[in-house]
């Protein structure tokens, strides 16, 4: 898995390549980790175009940088999920907890809620 | 009792890395078998879930302990379609009481999804300790 | 010598059925290790014809009989880079005199690309005998 | 894998899905020699756009349909190779011995050498 930052004004958007598993999950977090609490950038995006699996541990990533988005009132937002990302997301019935587009132009766009 | 046909046997150490190899490996085996896409997904997650707590939980996070996989097809296991049984085998802590029970989805806590995952995508998930080994079994039907 | 790791351990029958398994494992193996695509596929590519011809050659055909596969990593093997090294174990018979050899490719006939592919995909095939196992070595060293 | 034939006039078409290799490369062959040499057809096509993967034993079988179809004089067609198709039959050193197109389009219209 690799995972990369592109920093716009105020937003951050990761682009992540590769399974998200218990092998990577930590470093996802840590990223995530980094750019809410320490960076206190108000909105950070996943494109998840890339990953084709995630598990448990991945998910358990995303939520804790939904939970530390929701502490300091950032905006964490996902797009691109494959057919197999949305169903463990479905799976973990969390998919209506997070923000999720189809592509980065409507995630970009967004004005959220 | 169906029949059971060995089919491979994977030796590993509980390192993460090596997840993505299991995963490879049963994904087109339960394909010849005769399951669906969706089938080979939800299998694959339930393996790598069992994997992923042995390591973390069994194992408490060490890089080193043996673990077992043996992938077999039960035939005629029901009304004469095959199904896919994995035997999941480890040396590490036994489970705490009522630790197996797991929690209920839907909540945003950072964990606990593992079993839950397990139980939606296999038919059976079981886990006894036989002596000082955990073993686990899970079978999945073709629909 | 560069220190080994054992990355992972398969046991499996004769069956052809069962190469799907071993290549959907082997790939994302060589690329966790480092190995870019064309790499992984020549990896891959070379495993199968291997087993191939063990199934055919060694065990004459017959599906029920062992094959034992591992997967390690040679750490700092060549320029600090790691390389992937695959053991492949078979109790069949013994290869004849001079068949190893291979034949030259970009012929006409149905056969006899097998040992061609694995040594144009790896940069090390050695097949040994070692009491009443056939024991073949594979390296392939990262780019 | 799939095999399975659409039959046109003068023309087989077979489109496979799935790797050829020794698992069901037999089968690949039974259905290009029952074609080539049974029904005499005169124009034999493989559709390979569904094929990811294919070893020497897919090779052996595809060079049975071609060395059938000499000997009956029929034409012996490839089209839709994937990358990792390509690369082996590359290997192999026989990708200059089949008549090879792009899409079935141009297999179709080809009237050959
Ligand atoms: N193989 C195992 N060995 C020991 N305990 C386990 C094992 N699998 C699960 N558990 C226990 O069950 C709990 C729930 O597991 P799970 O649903 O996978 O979520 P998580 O692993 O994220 O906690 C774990 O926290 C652990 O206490
Ligand atoms: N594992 C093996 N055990 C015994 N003989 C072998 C083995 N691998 C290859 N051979 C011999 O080498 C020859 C060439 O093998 P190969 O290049 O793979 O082509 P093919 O298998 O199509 O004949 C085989 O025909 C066989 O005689």
């Amino acid at each position: 898995m690799q995972i990369s930052a592109r920093r716009l004004e105020n937003t951050t958007i990761f682009d992540v390549i590769g399974d998200i598993d218990l092998a990577n999950s930590p470093a996802v977090r840590k990223a995530l980790l980094t750019e809410i609490r320490e960076k206190k950038i108000p909105r950070v995006i996943m494109n998840l175009q890339g990953v084709k699996y995630i598990d448990s541990s991945g998910i358990a990533s995303l939520v804790e940088g939904l939970k530390a988005s929701r502490d300091v009132q950032a905006r964490f937002i996902l797009f691109g999920l494959s057919k197999s990302a949305r169903e463990v997301l479905q799976l973990s019935r969390l998919l209506k907890l997070f923000e999720i587009y189809e592509n980065e132009e409507q995630a970009l766009s967004n004005e959220g809620a | 009792m169906a029949p059971r046909q060995l089919l491979l046997r994977l030796q590993l150490r509980s390192n993460p890395q090596v997840l993505c190899g299991v995963r490879g490996a049963v994904s087109p085996l339960a394909s010849a078998i005769g399951f669906g896409e969706e089938d080979c997904r939800a299998i694959t997650l339930a393996l790598d879930e069992a994997i992923t707590n042995v390591i973390r939980h069994a194992y408490g996070g060490k890089l080193d302990r043996k673990i077992e996989i043996r992938f077999s097809v039960l035939n005629g296991a029901k009304e004469g379609k095959p199904a896919l049984e994995i035997l999941l085998l480890d040396q590490g802590a036994k489970p705490e009481p009522d630790a197996l029970k797991g929690l209920p989805p839907g909540e945003l806590r950072s964990g606990g999804l593992g079993l839950h995952f397990m139980r939606q995508s296999m038919d059976a998930v079981v886990h006894t300790r036989v002596g000082s080994t955990n073993r686990l079994r899970m079978v999945k039907f073709i629909r």
